[in-house]
């Protein structure tokens, strides 16, 4: 059983940029064996895909390996060159990238692509091979693929998309497959469909497979072996249960404990240690508002079609209490981003009607919107952090902006002295905010976004999937953040997200929408406990939870 | 701030060797236009007939042309002028295509339609057809010259503006900037256009030289800049005459003007594109 | 046929119509009608200073076998050629004599207003006496009258042909001629691209040639090409036999290499000078034209326009102050004399000097754009600030046509350029051809008399009575005839200059 | 796949439509333009020897010059209308002949300029893409520069001079063909095309030859833009994640370059290229002048500084159609090149 494929041996790999060397991978050690699948864990940065990329060697121009060695059946990967090279990818081992979209050729059809890989590897006629790519698109179980055979990747939803990919990758049958977060751009339920699929066909072909990502829960529940990696180097490894039972490293005690499960709060996302500063904080009891104010938000029958095409939202109505947390779940264009954007007065709604603190803002027009008192009152966090900051303005710059637009500001101490308390509220370190967003990591992108919402003190902060491009550790950092402002600040939030884990913890009351309607609301772990449409159930049942217990057992 | 500016772009400078030698070069045709009055060995107009077409010698660097006038003294002098004329015709059409072209971008529906028949038909315009008409109903001045090149190069700026605004109008921080109580129009001048610019630089670049050389097609065809200015496009037409009978030096030396020039603009715009985006800071 | 007995032509312009009446007909378009089609008579040829030149004395037949003028002198009587075939066959006769000639004069043509200026005006001035006799009757006896007849226009066209594409609304044709040749001349139209090329079959019966034998040519190949430089390389790579209207300085240099024949006739009908407006202030005052006229640096502009190729109408030298002849174009006593430029200026009451513009025509840019260098830099020197504008062709025409150009360069043709011809075409009346908008009923009237003046000395002495005026009122500063520079293969000989500034192919031959 | 060819289709024929009011708005923009020019064209053609009043007024007539601004224009209308493009007082022509005779060679020049450049600029595109920041992408850099630094009829009139003056290499620069050669039959009025029809292969390499000096150094100055574009989107497309996949199942260099790489980064370059073609087009005047080429560019500047209308007004509206045709070949190439285009 155990036959060691790959063995990477103190790998370090540097990339030249313009501050010199920077050493990405730094004293890397690990071994696979053959038909095993591994899971790679860590932080974002922490080098997983450039391990993976050096054992492909498909590292980009910039990036060398500096030291040790990456030994594929005793044969030292980073020395080929030529044909042994070219027989090395695809044949022997092939990898997975993270956008399944993106990583096939807009322009040439699936068929043709799988093809293309086959005959780099086999000398058969070029009928043999599609009739090759053919069984393959049947193997990842593509319906209908005779048809598809013939169609382009924007014919295809990202989790067919996902399918070609590994169809293309296991097309020479390789002994190894890297699978560089294959579900990241995908919605939960076509996630587990997606790994499923791939856990089979690895394990009927007996490939080994290198899973990375970062989220555990997944790693947990496909691999027997997990490694985490913190800047570099491998700092733990362990079976799985041994990971989540006694996690040794403080960066794994971290990571483990920022994982969300089924029943955790936000007051757990964090580590044994720092929990206490954080109870405190949750501890003191919200106000109850007094009964009979009339609601922050009411929303009534709000519509939105665009040019052309059905409604993307219809009929939505809810009322929203100061200081209350509502959130918004759904599958993707559900129309969950449409109606935060309506609320927030970004778009004008086709019907229906907006009243804010008692005024109906719904018929001033987004176009001048900008000048209404209540600008201040309603902020909203976008969903991509890496989009929702201007390349050219500075962390400060980003922050300051909206105290000098609406609260009318000037440069100055006083402005400084703002930014910087804003800065700290939501915890970001001081000397970031001279940087520009690209020097800034997601989480810290995410953090100024915050910072910049909540600048103006706004009543209401409505959240676009705040975290979903974010790792689970700076998840739970923005998630505790979130709360605590909303305790501290008495800030209304609205949450939109489709990962109903975080929905649960931090949402007290829940709408669930489908093609922009109102599918199902009420009180969040009440509706989660117990959904009552079919809908909302798949929605639950998709999400991939830590389940140290049967699914590892079973799989033991 | 502006210190960072000046270390990243010292920075660019050092990286790319190409870029910091353009730049010098751009920097060099700046002193001559503004220094060149002062250093030149001849009077740039006064003509000595009986020195008439005399080859390249030490006291004539660049030979003399038709009327007896150094030719490298009205290099030089012709330096301000080209300049002028590169930076005033591509700065209107930068200016007016990338204003037009983003709000186009940005409000998107009918308008942008219309803007973009328009824009059609601007490009569907020969430029001399234009010019003359121009020059025909304004008189031959340089600002005609210059507002002809610059309606010529309009429509190309307005639809890379059009297009770059397009694909930004509803990314995050567009929208964030709103929230902000920006109003649609200073998100698009203040936010939108700053962002798009690095991408312009290099259509710049390309168009400081064109605007050059399309003011010595106009002198072609007899539309160009009023004798007896000195200027590089007029200085190349001209000398193209005497090209049959070997007098090399009064096409080749301005030709080598021109050259440098383009030369340097197209580099220095691709360096300017890296100096302008701030991803490239670290 | 071989290489050798084709002639290829080159040319900047291009023939546009094959009839030369049309409005808009070019230079090129007059040559090659003169050998498609004959005219009643020709002009013979003289040596002028060595090289061959149109002779506006000699009338010599070319349909005609013989003419007569009565004594009186209003009386013309043409003989036909016998042996004169159109080129479709059929035979010359007076009756397509008299029809060209009444479509010459009342089609809404071009030759209706030439041959005005030869007191031809009307169809009943040409009577068929017999198959083969013509009459042309004058109302005063005319000098000019039997050369406009071997003018471009008056061409013999085969009548019948022509009126079978007549129209209700086109009686004389003017639209089917305009394509198509119908003519008795040396050459026939064998293909013929407007704007591009035309290509001329020798017709082998035509004899009126020099020494009565058909063109020398089998074929002529008449072709446009725009960019100087390139016709003058075609003929020195010996690609083409023959080009006029080089730039200056390429056959100064094609004349240094001396591998070419280079051919240069003062063109002596035509004049380049700088015109003012005398209607315009400044230039209503006579002081203020005298001193421009003595601060142009007429030598510089000589050499840098035309590299000194062309005969000079300035610097000469008057040891009595008046013209030594009657003849125009003169050579008038005026040099660079700045100081005499500033007192004339003084007297004007302009001491310092004034602004205007200086005009040329875009087409003529190579040699008018030093020239307007060298006048700026100049009159910079006595005050006056001159602005230069170049204008495309049309515009230039507008403008002096509305009187609207106060100062500027142009040049001038006269096909019959007799003395009261030139005055009274150039100097007289609210036209267009009076340029400097001169308006001296003294001049006018002296040159309205000396038309019909049949006295040689009479005329001469009128002549120098012009010129002396010109001189004293200064309208327009006579520059200089530039040379017509004809450039050919060494073979190739007998090119004559011609009235109409082009060559006349049936002239040249190979040796 | 024959769906995406009919949704490219109609999306053709639905552009199509829509630029017919931009081609109206040409029309009336230049003839009202051609009206604000300061020069008449009736002094200009009347400039025969004494030429005066009566025949400036004839000719003003004939070009219909006597009637109001506005009463001409419906005339030029409604004479569009009916095929009619006016007459040329330059050429005596009908317009639309000189405009059918010329139009074949400034197309066939400016094909041949296109092709040649394309085959320069995608070549030296890919290489500087394929090593940024090299010695071989500075150099490409250069060459391009050099390419605009010289304007076209400077370029023409050297390789005149160079190839056909000193060296004797290329035939005389006086338009398409050999004034010796007969002429094949007309039939798509592209001389190179016509010779290989007729089964002339002399006459096809003269042709040629004639046309291969004023097309490069009509392609000289485009190469510029084209390579850079190139380059461009080659280095999107290297360093896009699918190229990174192609690599990844060890395809081959030349199949990762060029069948997955230079595919998709061809895309913007057809967008420029069908620019360039037009504006080409329009603007090659200097090399028609340079060259004798008898084109239709050359033919309407003539006619501009004649002030001779018709031919002007039929040339700008020739120009601005064809720049609608070859949009829409570039969007039915594009839809063709790219399955993405057609869904949208
Ligand atoms: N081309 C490159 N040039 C310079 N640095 C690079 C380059 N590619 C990666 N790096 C650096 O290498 C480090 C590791 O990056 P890597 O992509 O492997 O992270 P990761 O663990 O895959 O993160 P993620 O979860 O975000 O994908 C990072 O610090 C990154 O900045
Ligand atoms: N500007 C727009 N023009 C046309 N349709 C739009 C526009 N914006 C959104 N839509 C459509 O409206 C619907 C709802 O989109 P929305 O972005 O609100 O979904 P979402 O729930 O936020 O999805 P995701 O989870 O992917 O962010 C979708 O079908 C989308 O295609
Ligand atoms: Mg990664
Ligand atoms: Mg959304």
């Amino acid at each position: 059983m155990s036959k060691e494929l790959l063995r990477i041996d103190d790998l370090h790999v540097a990339f030249s940029t313009r501050r010199g060397m920077v050493e990405a991978v730094r004293g890397l050690t690990l071994t696979v064996e053959a038909g095993e699948m591994l899971g790679l864990v860590g932080e974002s940065g922490s080098g997983k895909s450039v391990t993976g990329f050096a054992t492909t060697r498909l590292l980009d121009a910039a990036g060398r390996v500096t030291g040790g060695k990456v030994l594929f059946r005793g044969q030292d990967v980073t020395k080929l060159r030529g044909d042994d090279l070219r027989h090395l990818q695809g044949a022997a081992m092939s990898m997975i990238f993270q956008n399944p979209r993106a990583a096939l050729n807009p322009i040439r059809a699936i068929g043709l692509q799988i093809a293309d890989a086959i005959l780099t590897h086999k000398r058969i006629s070029k009928d043999a091979a599609r009739a090759e790519a053919l069984d393959l698109l049947r193997a990842v179980h593509i319906r209908d693929p005779e048809a598809r055979m013939n169609a382009y990747p924007h014919e295809l939803s990202g989790g067919m998309c996902q399918r070609v990919m590994i169809a293309i990758a296991i097309s020479c049958n390789p002994a190894l497959l890297i699978a560089d977060e294959p579900t990241t751009g995908l919605d939960v339920t076509t996630q587990k469909v997606v790994m499923d699929l791939l856990a089979d066909i690895a394990a009927a072909r007996g490939m080994a497979t290198i899973l990375i990502t970062h989220d555990l829960g997944l790693a947990a529940r496909y691999c027997r072996r997990i490694a985490v990696m913190e800047r570099g180097r491998i700092v733990e490894e362990a079976s799985a249960r041994t990971l989540f039972s006694a996690p040794k490293h403080a960066y794994t005690k971290r990571l483990v404990a920022a994982s969300p499960t089924a029943t955790s709060r936000i007051e757990d996302l964090v580590t044994e240690e720092e929990r206490e500063r954080y109870a405190t904080v949750v501890s003191k009891p919200r106000q109850e508002p007094a009964h009979g104010t009339p609601p922050l938000l009411e929303v009534r029958k709000l519509a939105k079609r665009f040019d052309q095409g059905s409604a993307a939202v219809a009929d939505f109505s809810m009322t929203m209490a100061g200081g209350e947390s509502v959130g918004l779940v759904g599958e993707s264009g559900s129309g969950k981003s449409t109606t935060s954007r309506m609320i927030c007065r970004l778009i004008d709604p086709s019907e229906g009607d907006i009243v804010f603190d008692g005024q109906s803002i719904g018929h001033v027009a987004s176009r001048d919107f900008h000048r209404s008192p209540l600008r201040k009152d309603i902020q909203m966090v976008f969903q991509d952090p890496n989009e929702s900051l201007n390349p050219r303005f500075t962390a400060f710059d980003c922050i300051a902006h909206p105290l000098m637009r609406l609260d009318g500001m000037r440069a100055g101490d006083a402005l400084r002295q703002r930014v910087e308390e804003c800065a700290e509220r939501v915890g970001l370190p001081l000397d970031l905010l001279p940087r520009f967003p690209h020097q800034l990591s997601g989480g810290q992108k995410a953090r100024v976004g915050i910072a910049r919402a909540v600048a103006c003190r706004p009543r209401l902060l409505v959240l676009d999937e705040p975290t979903a491009a974010l790792d689970v550790s700076v998840q739970a950092v923005v998630l505790q953040l979130l709360d605590r402002l909303r305790r501290e600040n008495d800030i209304a939030l609205l949450f939109v997200s489709h990962d109903l884990n975080v929905v649960r913890m931090l949402c007290d009351r829940t709408i669930v929408l489908r093609n922009g309607g109102i599918v199902e609301q009420g009180e969040s772990r009440a509706l989660f406990d117990n959904p009552k449409t079919d809908y909302t159930r798949k929605l639950v049942e998709a999400i991939p939870h830590i389940e140290t217990g049967e699914v590892l057992a079973a799989a033991l | 701030m502006t210190s960072a500016t000046l270390r990243h772009s010292v920075w660019i400078l050092r990286g790319n060797p190409l870029t910091a030698v353009a730049a010098a070069g751009v920097t060099l045709f700046i002193l001559l236009a503004i220094f060149g009055p002062w250093i030149v060995p001849y009077d740039p107009v006064v003509s000595n007939v009986s020195e008439a077409l005399q080859p390249p010698s030490a006291a004539h660097l660049a030979g003399t042309d038709q009327l007896g006038r150094d030719v490298f003294s009205r290099l030089i002098i012709a330096a301000r002028l080209d300049l002028a004329i590169a930076v005033s015709a591509v700065g209107i059409s930068f200016v007016i295509g990338a204003v037009v072209g983003s709000f186009c971008g940005y409000a998107g529906g009918r308008l942008d339609r219309a803007v973009g028949r328009f824009v059609d038909v601007m490009m569907a315009f020969p430029l001399f057809v234009l010019a003359m008409a121009m020059v025909a109903a304004l008189g031959n001045r340089i600002e005609n010259i210059v507002i002809a090149t610059a309606i010529i190069n309009l429509p190309f700026y307005i639809r890379f503006a059009r297009a770059e605004v397009n694909v930004r109008r509803n990314v995050g921080w567009v929208e964030a900037a709103r929230a902000c109580g920006e109003s649609h129009f200073s998100v698009v001048l203040r936010f939108l256009l700053p962002n798009i610019l690095p991408a312009m630089a290099v259509q710049i670049s390309l168009n400081l030289g064109w605007a050059i050389l399309n003011a010595a097609g106009l002198s072609f065809i007899g539309l160009g800049v009023k004798p007896p200015t000195p200027e590089w496009g007029i200085m190349v037409a001209e000398g193209a005459r005497f090209i049959s009978t070997g007098r090399w030096w009064l096409v080749a030396f301005p030709g080598l003007a021109l050259m440098l020039a383009v030369l340097c603009f197209n580099l220095l715009g691709d360096g300017m594109r890296d100096i302008l985006d701030p991803r490239m800071r670290t | 046929q071989t290489r050798a007995e084709t002639l290829r032509y080159v040319t900047g312009a291009s023939v546009n119509t094959l009839d030369p009446n049309i409005p808009g007909s070019t230079r090129e378009s007059f040559a090659l009608s003169m050998s498609t089609y004959d005219r009643l008579v020709a002009f013979g040829r003289k040596q002028l200073n060595g090289k061959w030149v149109f002779d506006l004395d000699t009338i010599t037949g070319e349909l005609a076998e013989s003419y007569e003028v009565s004594p009186d002198g209003l009386k013309l009587t043409f003989r036909l050629r016998k042996d004169a075939k159109f080129q479709d066959g059929s035979p010359v006769t007076a009756e397509d004599v008299k029809w060209s000639l009444d479509r010459c004069v009342t089609a809404p043509i071009l030759g209706k207003a030439q041959l005005l200026t030869g007191s031809l005006t009307s169809a009943d001035q040409f009577q068929v006496i017999d198959p083969l006799t013509i009459e042309v009757t004058l109302p005063k006896p005319d000098k000019l009258a039997l050369p406009n007849l071997a003018t471009v226009y008056p061409m013999i066209i085969n009548s019948k042909v022509a009126k079978e594409h007549a129209t209700a609304d086109d009686p004389w044709a003017t639209a089917w001629l305009k394509e198509h040749a119908a003519g008795s001349g040396a050459y026939v139209v064998e293909s013929f691209k407007p704007g591009e090329q035309v290509i001329l079959k020798r017709d082998e019966s035509w004899n009126r040639g020099s020494a009565n034998k058909p063109a020398f040519f089998k074929r002529v190949i008449v072709q446009s090409v725009p960019e100087p430089a390139t016709r003058a390389n075609l003929v020195e790579r010996g690609d083409a036999d023959l080009v006029l209207d080089l730039q200056a300085s390429d056959v100064q240099s094609l004349e240094g290499k001396g591998k070419l024949k280079v051919i240069s006739t003062p063109q002596y009908n035509a004049i380049t000078f700088v015109s003012m407006n005398n209607q315009i202030p400044p230039f209503d005052n006579v002081n203020v034209r005298r001193a421009i006229a003595y601060a142009l640096p007429y030598e510089d502009m000589f050499k840098a326009a035309l590299f000194g190729r062309g005969s000079p109408l300035f610097g000469a030298s008057w040891p009595d102050g008046k013209p030594a002849n009657g003849i125009y174009p003169f050579q008038q006593p005026v040099k660079l004399d700045l100081d005499k430029a500033r007192e004339y200026l003084k007297a004007a009451g302009l001491p310092e000097g004034f602004s205007t513009t200086f005009s040329f025509n875009v087409g003529q840019a190579s040699t008018a754009e030093p020239m307007a260098a060298l006048v700026k830099e100049s009159l910079g020197k006595i005050g006056i600030k001159v602005d230069i504008q170049k204008l495309p062709d049309a515009q230039m025409s507008t403008q002096i046509n509305e009187k609207k150009l106060p100062f500027y360069t142009e040049g001038i043709v006269a096909w019959l350029p007799s003395t009261d011809y030139f005055y009274r075409n150039f100097y007289t009346g609210n036209q267009r051809w009076n340029y400097s908008s001169i308006n001296n009923p003294d001049l006018a009237a002296i040159a309205q008399e000396a038309r019909f003046e049949p006295d040689k000395a009479k005329y001469e002495e009128a002549g120098r009575k012009l010129n002396a005026m010109h001189f004293d009122l200064m309208p327009q500063i006579m520059l200089w005839q530039p040379n017509q520079d004809a450039v050919m293969a060494p073979s190739i000989e007998g090119y004559t200059y011609e009235f109409h500034r082009q060559v006349d192919y049936r002239d040249v031959s190979r040796k | 796949m024959t769906t995406g060819l009919g949704a490219t289709m109609v999306r053709a024929g639905r552009r199509l439509l829509s630029s017919l009011p931009a081609l109206f708005g040409v029309l009336v923009f230049t003839f009202l333009l051609m009206r604000v020019l300061p020069g008449d064209p009736a002094v200009f053609f009347a400039s025969g020897p004494n030429a005066g009043k009566e025949e400036i007024e004839l000719i003003r007539k004939q070009m219909g010059l006597d009637k109001s601004v506005p009463e001409q224009l419906v005339f030029h209308l409604s004479d569009i209308g009916h095929g009619n493009l006016g007459r040329s007082m330059m050429t005596g022509q009908p317009v639309l002949k000189d405009l059918r005779e010329r139009l074949p060679a400034s197309l066939e020049l400016t094909f041949t300029a296109l092709l040649i450049a394309l085959i320069a600029a995608v070549p030296l595109g890919v290489i500087a893409a394929l090593r940024p920041g090299s010695v071989v992408d500075h150099g490409v850099r250069l060459f391009c520069a050099l390419g605009v630094c010289v304007p076209t009829f400077v370029s023409g009139l050297l390789l005149i001079y160079v190839f056909y003056y000193l060296l004797g290499l290329a035939p005389d620069p006086t338009g398409r063909i050999d004034v010796f050669t007969s002429l094949p039959l007309q039939r798509t009025g592209f001389l190179s095309i016509d010779f290989l029809l007729a089964g002339d292969f002399e006459g096809w390499w003269a042709a040629c030859k004639q046309l291969i000096l004023p097309a490069v150094s009509m392609a000289l100055f485009v190469i510029a833009p084209l390579a850079r574009i190139t380059r461009a989107s080659m280095l999107v497309s290297l360093g896009s994640d699918f190229v990174r996949t192609a690599r990844s199942v060890g395809l081959s260099w030349r199949k990762v370059v060029v069948t997955y790489a230079l595919r998709n980064a061809i895309l913007p370059v057809i967008t420029i290229a069908g620019i360039v073609f037009s504006t080409m087009l329009g603007a090659n005047v200097l090399v028609e002048k340079v060259f004798s080429w008898p084109g239709v560019a050359s033919y309407a500047l003539d006619a501009l500084l004649s002030s001779d209308y018709a031919p002007v007004q039929g040339f700008v509206l020739l120009m601005a159609s064809l720049f609608v045709l070859v949009n829409l070949m570039v969007d039915i190439c594009y839809g063709i090149a790219d399955p993405r285009v057609s869904i949208e």
